[in-house]
């Protein structure tokens, strides 16, 4: 065995059956229902993840169905405007809060580990506490929604509307204290991401020889550690206003209905470049592949995607452009705002300069690809129309906006995401997607999308109002609201079309293998599904596309433990092997943590007393889940958290 | 012999699986009460014509049982409470009682009914009106208003499920109301509903 | 016809003038990334081998025509600001001296309309619709008195929001005449897609007239099916928040209806002024705008008939 | 290599991993990056919260709205004794990076005791103030901010006490020092945290 002080060591003298075996029992997470609540391994939390999210997006496309449904004809009676303003609300917040933050950070649990060739997300444990958190946040959400409590201030809740005067009863308390849940997994999981990157990246992997994916995430979680403080600060605020008379929206007692636009928004617009800048590492690593070239002008995109994440902080004003703000501040926001242009403008060139010098294979993820790029740049230029103030003041708050940040979100972070899902799909289960049914998803999500939403730029601009229930006769917007509705029941047969696909080729789908599109990342350098502890070496990394570099043997290094849970850290920069670092156990008491903590937030809707005497039981959980465990080994100990 | 068995036991998961059930839809029920929109007044209340009378009992009019069937239905609803202090400030109640802590009229937030501190007894103080200046309301304001207004001073003496009650005020809170500080109702309760 | 395309008052006419600016931009910014996307996938026809990946290549071209591209979105975004900056600027000095100054004040889901004039005895007090007069510049001061709602007349001027605890201001100044629909455009509550106003552009005597006869008050009714209608209106639940100008009924929760039947629209913009619909209205508006403040008032049928006659009487 | 193989590619073996240390002191650890990211999660509140407060002050014409300016006892008597704390925090920091046990323990119980004493000046701070939350917009913001320094005191106190009872049992070893170290970091952050909040709350309304 190998001369290190204790324990054995993965190496030559082990054969790989041998590692593989020992491995597995090291790093085994157990069966059953206890091991399901207690497990630690980000794969599966990830799966989690990605199916709860879909499950919301299914749920909030319901509810679009049903809008359009109801605004399909003038002055329909299907629903009322109590419920119709319940349900455009959950079809925002639920899109925004529930599936577009935790799906992106969910294909960041996954394959930032995988990517950066290490064995464990940083913070295992808070891993799956913040899973169960979003979870939890996400149930009450929707139970309020089954019993008549569901908010109805709209996705954004301006004050006065959702403070106490003019919003009775629990349903925007429920929407506040939703935030409070997806915020703190949300920074949960940022916080993970970041660690994972900057101090697991497999030996040899320097920063310029990070992918772009990598990249993203990065950029992503940077930007949720200082967007999501916001809009926690201004939903405890508003929370306080409606329920121990605090007031701070108030104008009659020295609060200013504005502060809440000017707090939410400072959160607002870097949630929506949160949900798109994943997207771009997505597109990324998918044009890369599928054109077999490495991305034109990595540095470029690199400065691209952190110029986006600065200047997404500087241009929330311009959803404020006609509450009468001062002139010559509303014209810098201008400026900031067209100035956001340049860096995606350049992404796009980039991507388009791969394929024309790569050779595309219009696989379905590439054909994703491809439509993302149509509607996302049709999305952006509607978007330098809006940052103008006197643009915006015809266009605000019209269905231009709706088509705009459809196109954008839809287009932007939508596509990317269903081609990410066809292109990891054989990762995650080990089969590959239908390509003629996914090709059929593709034509049919392309043609619905802008049979429903082009017609609303002309709506926009006909006068048509944001969130109305209905609408008269004689203003000429009956045609193209039943052509939007016929554009959205397209999109809904995509969708089923995609649901078949993903639940199909779980057993039907042909076996893929460890590298079935022949890319160049490293999560594609182990087994597929790959096992609880990902690489069975950790890989040495000596370029920035190592599978296409080395095609016959991956250079690895040796000399981690393989009867004990253990990983590498490396240092910031160029990642060189710096810590023997121990991974956490399996452990009920994240789960037990986030209970105690969902019954706290729940109460304190009730109560006020609730986070005095509600923070409690939580205290005690965490301690015990921090608490160590077991007999201390001679010189290191298990981590815990 | 094993059929029945095999019924109980289907019973049993049945009986099982029932619990959660009945547990949701009580709590359904009642939240959804409190969160209900009427829109449109319920049926039967027609106006009430004004008259002076001392005693509950009226030839004809709405009889006791009705009236108090109908309160239950405004009590503990947050959006009857919500309007109710809207048309507590429309109709300027509160320029005899001053936002609840009394002034020429009495006060509202105590627990000294004059005439009666059930909801439909307020709604009969209102539509009949009381000597020493209460005027009577009872052409003047539909009933539904009414009782609207009648939930609502129920919920600023505390009574009524507090997670209904409507939360602060956006209006000046005058400082003259400083002396209903020191009664509070039960110190949990936000001070937000006397204003 | 309601549109932004069809400018009819000065500050649309600057914003549709820009509106084109932006539309040619983007186009062709948009072909022009729609045709490089077109061309690169139609390449790649030329090559067929699969399997290996394509490695160094000289990049200078590519790299050239990033930095072009660069420029040229720089040199669009530039444009476009430059000209956003100078109609923002020609919206502000636009009907710089207002003859006619109005305070509008936004009420869940109604307009309150006041024309403030110097001598108190000419201001004029209306609800869901303005009168202007063709060329006039017009100052209007925006205030609510509940929560944020958003002044749009998409044909003459771009929206400003009304919200409490401060008071915006917009200037309109229409140049030709019409009839035109203004609506709010910020989420309000229940009836925010019914709260809309009429603006009517007409000419300076019309308006005169129009002004002359809001200042008086409507005659007292003579047949007796609309004096009948008057004693309902002052006895029933009518007067505890509605005014009318000449009678002892003015309280100012509701809409002023002093002129009611001279509006051309109920309900703010919900329905057309006629005898049934008002009809209707009064006796259930809940059916026509659920959740809107105005209660049921259980009337009589005869009641409602003498009621409607009344506030029909009131030209 | 047949393309759809599930097994992963040979390994070609570089180098060994084998000889690293177990654990390591500042941005070296997993952990240091963790805090680092609550910090900077809060600095954000913090920031956020100061600049509601003063665009609530510019807002108003009268700020403090009613004549109740916060007495200037308590909040220096608390800034005083928390700026001390940091004088055995540091020793404490030290002696954990050189990883002195009883040192260790000596300085977290001294710690607790500095925290647990702040509590009831925290108190007469919140007395101090005069004004409530529902008072008015500044009752509410002013008191809010303390609030949130005062649940960031908490926290780590509640920190401090698990730690030393931590460090008084067989696990208080290697990897322990590290955490006593990075909690004696996240001390200084609230100490940081505090002094302009301090400035705020007391001078804001007697300089605007």
């Amino acid at each position: 065995m190998s001369a290190s002080s204790e324990g054995i060591h993965d190496g030559e003298w082990l054969s790989e059956g041998e590692t593989r075996a020992r491995l597995d029992r090291t790093w085994d997470q157990g069966r059953g229902l206890y091991a399901f609540f207690a497990t630690v391994d980000h794969k599966r939390v990830a799966k989690r993840y990605f199916v709860t999210a879909f499950v919301f997006f299914f749920l909030a496309g319901i509810l679009a169905l049903l809008m359009r449904l109801q605004l399909a004809r003038p002055d329909n009676g299907l629903i009322g405007p109590d419920m119709y303003n319940q349900i455009f609300t959950m079809h925002g917040s639920t899109m925004m809060f529930l599936f577009a933050v935790p799906i992106m950070e969910g294909l960041a649990v996954y394959f930032v580990p995988l990517m950066c060739g290490t064995r464990a997300i940083a913070f295992p444990r808070l891993n799956s506490f913040s899973y169960w958190v979003y979870l939890f946040g996400g149930l009450m959400l929707w139970v309020a929604f089954a019993l008549n409590i569901g908010p109805d201030a709209g996705w954004f809740a301006y004050t006065p509307l959702s403070g106490p005067g003019y919003s009775p009863g629990k349903r925007v308390d429920f929407w506040a204290q939703m935030i409070t849940f997806t915020e703190l997994s949300g920074l949960a999981v940022a916080i993970e991401i970041i660690a994972t990157i900057f101090k697991q990246r497999a030996p040899g992997m320097a920063l310029n020889r990070m992918p772009l994916f990598l990249w993203s995430m990065l950029v992503m979680s940077f930007m949720i550690l200082f967007a999501m403080p916001s809009v926690m600060l201004a939903s405890t605020m508003l929370i306080m206003d409606r329920l121990v008379g605090t007031h701070f929206f108030n104008a009659a007692e020295g609060g200013d209905a504005l502060l809440w636009q000017h707090l939410f928004w400072f959160f607002g617009h870097p949630e929506v470049y949160i949900i798109f800048i994943p997207a771009l590492g997505i597109v990324s690593s998918v044009v890369s592949t599928f054109t077999r070239r490495p991305i034109f002008g990595y540095p470029v995109m690199v400065l691209a995607l952190i110029a986006i994440g600065f200047l997404g902080f500087g241009l929330w004003v311009h959803h404020m452009f006609a509450t009468g703000l001062p002139r010559l501040g509303s014209s810098f926001y201008t400026a900031a705002s067209m100035v956001i242009a340049i860096p995606s403008g350049i992404q796009i060139y980039c991507w388009i300069a791969t394929m024309w010098q790569g050779k595309p294979r219009f696989a379905t993820p590439l054909l994703f690809v491809v439509g993302f790029i149509v509607i996302f740049v049709l999305g952006g230029l509607t978007g330098v129309m809006l940052a103008s103030v006197p643009m915006d003041l015809q266009l605000h708050d019209t269905y231009f906006v709706i088509a705009h940040f459809h196109y954008v979100l839809v287009g932007g972070a939508v596509f990317p995401l269903v081609a990410g899902a066809y292109y990891w799909y054989p990762k995650v289960t080990g089969r590959l997607m239908n390509e003629r049914l996914g090709r059929w998803n593709f034509w049919t999500f392309f043609i619905g999308f802008n049979l429903a939403f082009f017609p609303m730029h002309y709506l926009g601009l006909a006068g048509m109002p944001r969130r109305v229930y209905t609408y008269s006769d004689g203003l000429g917007w009956n045609g193209l609201n039943l052509l939007a509705f016929a554009g959205v029941l397209l999109i809904g047969i995509s969708v089923l079309l995609l649901i078949i696909n993903l639940v199909r080729s779980r057993k039907h789908g042909a076996l893929a293998g460890a590298n079935p599109w022949n890319a160049p990342s490293l999560e594609w350098a182990t087994s597929s599904p790959p096992p609880t502890y990902n690489f069975r070496h950790i890989p040495l990394v000596t370029s920035d596309n190592p599978l296409w570099e080395h095609r016959e043997q991956l250079p690895v290094m040796r000399g981690l433990s393989v009867d004990k849970r253990e990983l590498v850290l490396t240092t910031v920069l160029d990642a060189k092997p710096d810590i023997r670092e121990p991974v956490a156990k399996p452990s009920i008491w994240p789960f037990i943590s986030a209970i105690a903590v969902g019954v706290m937030f729940i109460a304190s809707i009730f109560t006020p007393w609730a986070v005095v005497f509600g923070a409690i039981p939580p205290a005690i959980a965490i301690t015990i889940w921090f608490w160590p465990k077991g007999d201390p080994g001679p010189a290191d100990e298990d981590p815990e958290p | 012999m094993r059929r029945a068995t095999g019924y109980g036991r289907r019973a049993t998961v049945r009986s099982r699986s029932l619990l959660p059930v009945a547990v949701a839809t009580v709590v359904a029920l009642a939240a959804c009460h409190r969160e209900n929109r009427h829109f449109t007044a319920p049926p039967g209340t027609e106006l009430s014509p004004p008259q002076q009378s001392m005693s509950g009992l009226v030839a004809g009019g709405e009889s006791v049982e009705f009236r108090k069937q109908q309160g239950k239905e405004y009590e503990g609803n947050a959006y009857h409470m919500g309007e109710g202090k809207r048309l507590f400030q429309w109709f300027n109640c509160s320029g005899c009682h001053a936002n609840g802590g009394g002034g020429s009229g009495p006060a509202l937030m105590d627990d000294r009914w004059i005439y009666g501190g059930e909801i439909d007894e307020i709604y009969l103080t209102i539509v009949q009106g009381r000597p020493n200046g209460m005027p009577a309301f009872g052409g003047k304001i539909p009933s539904q208003q009414i009782w609207q207004l009648a939930a609502y001073v129920r919920s600023m003496g505390g009574h009524g499920p507090k997670s209904a009650r409507p939360g602060r005020d956006d209006h000046m809170q005058r400082d003259s109301e400083q002396g209903r500080r020191d009664q509070p109702i039960n110190p949990a309760a936000p001070p937000s509903s006397t204003d | 016809m309601h549109s932004i395309g069809e400018a009819m008052g000065v500050h649309a006419q600057h914003i549709d003038a820009l509106w084109h600016a932006m539309l040619w931009v983007c186009g062709i910014m948009y072909v022009l990334v729609l045709g490089f996307l077109g061309l690169a996938i139609l390449r790649r026809g030329r090559r067929r081998d699969e399997r290996e990946v394509v490695h160094a290549q000289d990049e200078r071209g590519l790299s050239m025509t990033l930095v072009a591209w660069t420029g040229l979105i720089v040199a669009g975004l530039f444009g476009l600001t430059l000209f956003s900056y100078f109609t923002d600027r020609a919206l502000v000095q636009a009907a710089s001296q207002p003859q006619i100054n109005l305070k509008i004040t936004g009420y869940q889901w109604w307009w309150q309309v006041e024309y403030v004039d110097p001598d108190p005895s000419r201001s004029v007090k209306t609800a869901n619709e303005i009168h202007l007069p063709v060329g006039a510049q017009v100052s209007a001061t925006l205030a609510s008195q509940d929560v944020i709602h958003s002044f749009w007349v998409p044909n003459l001027h771009g929206k400003q929001d009304l919200i409490p605890g401060r008071d915006n201001d917009i200037r309109l100044q229409p140049t030709q005449a019409g009839t035109y629909l203004g609506i709010c455009a910020e989420f309000c509550g229940l009836q925010h897609s019914k709260m809309h106003l009429d603006v009517i552009v007409e000419s300076q005597e019309a308006y005169n007239a129009w002004y002359e006869r809001q200042l008086q008050s409507a005659p007292p009714p003579t047949e007796p099916l609309a004096q009948r209608g008057q004693q309902v209106f002052m006895s029933s639940a009518c007067n505890m928040c509605h005014a009318i100008s000449g009678t002892d009924a003015s309280a100012s929760v509701g809409p002023d209806l002093s002129h009611v039947a001279s509006r051309r629209s109920l309900a703010a913009g919900a329905l057309p002024n006629d005898a049934d619909s008002l009809f209707a209205w009064i006796s259930n508006p809940q059916a026509i705008k659920p959740g809107s403040r105005m209660p049921i008032v259980p009337l009589s049928e005869h009641d409602l008939e003498a009621l409607t006659a009344y506030l029909r009487t009131l030209q | 290599m047949n393309p759809h193989s599930n097994e992963p590619l040979p390994p070609q073996f570089m180098g060994t991993l084998a000889f690293l240390p177990p654990h390591a002191h500042g941005n070296r650890s997993l952990t240091w990056w963790g805090m680092m990211g609550i910090v900077a999660i809060e600095s954000t509140a913090f920031v956020l919260a100061v600049a509601t407060y003063f665009y609530l002050a510019t807002h108003s014409r009268v700020w403090p709205p009613h004549e109740a300016r916060p007495d200037l006892f308590a909040g220096t008597l608390f800034t005083i004794v928390v700026v001390l704390s940091g004088v055995p925090n540091y020793w404490l920091k030290r002696a954990a990076e050189a990883e002195k046990l009883r040192q260790v323990r000596i300085g977290l119980v001294v710690m607790s005791v500095a925290a647990i004493v702040l509590l009831p000046i925290r108190y007469y701070e919140f007395v101090g103030l005069h004004v409530a939350w529902s008072d008015s917009a500044y009752g509410s913001i002013t008191v809010t901010l303390l609030g949130l320094h005062t649940v960031h005191l908490i926290t780590d106190l509640y920190d401090t006490l698990v730690l030393t009872a931590l460090m008084f049992t067989k696990h208080a070893k290697g990897r322990r020092f590290v955490d006593t170290a990075e909690n004696a970091l996240y001390w200084n952050f609230v100490i940081l945290a505090w002094l302009p909040i301090y400035a705020v709350i007391y001078f804001a309304p007697r300089l605007l």
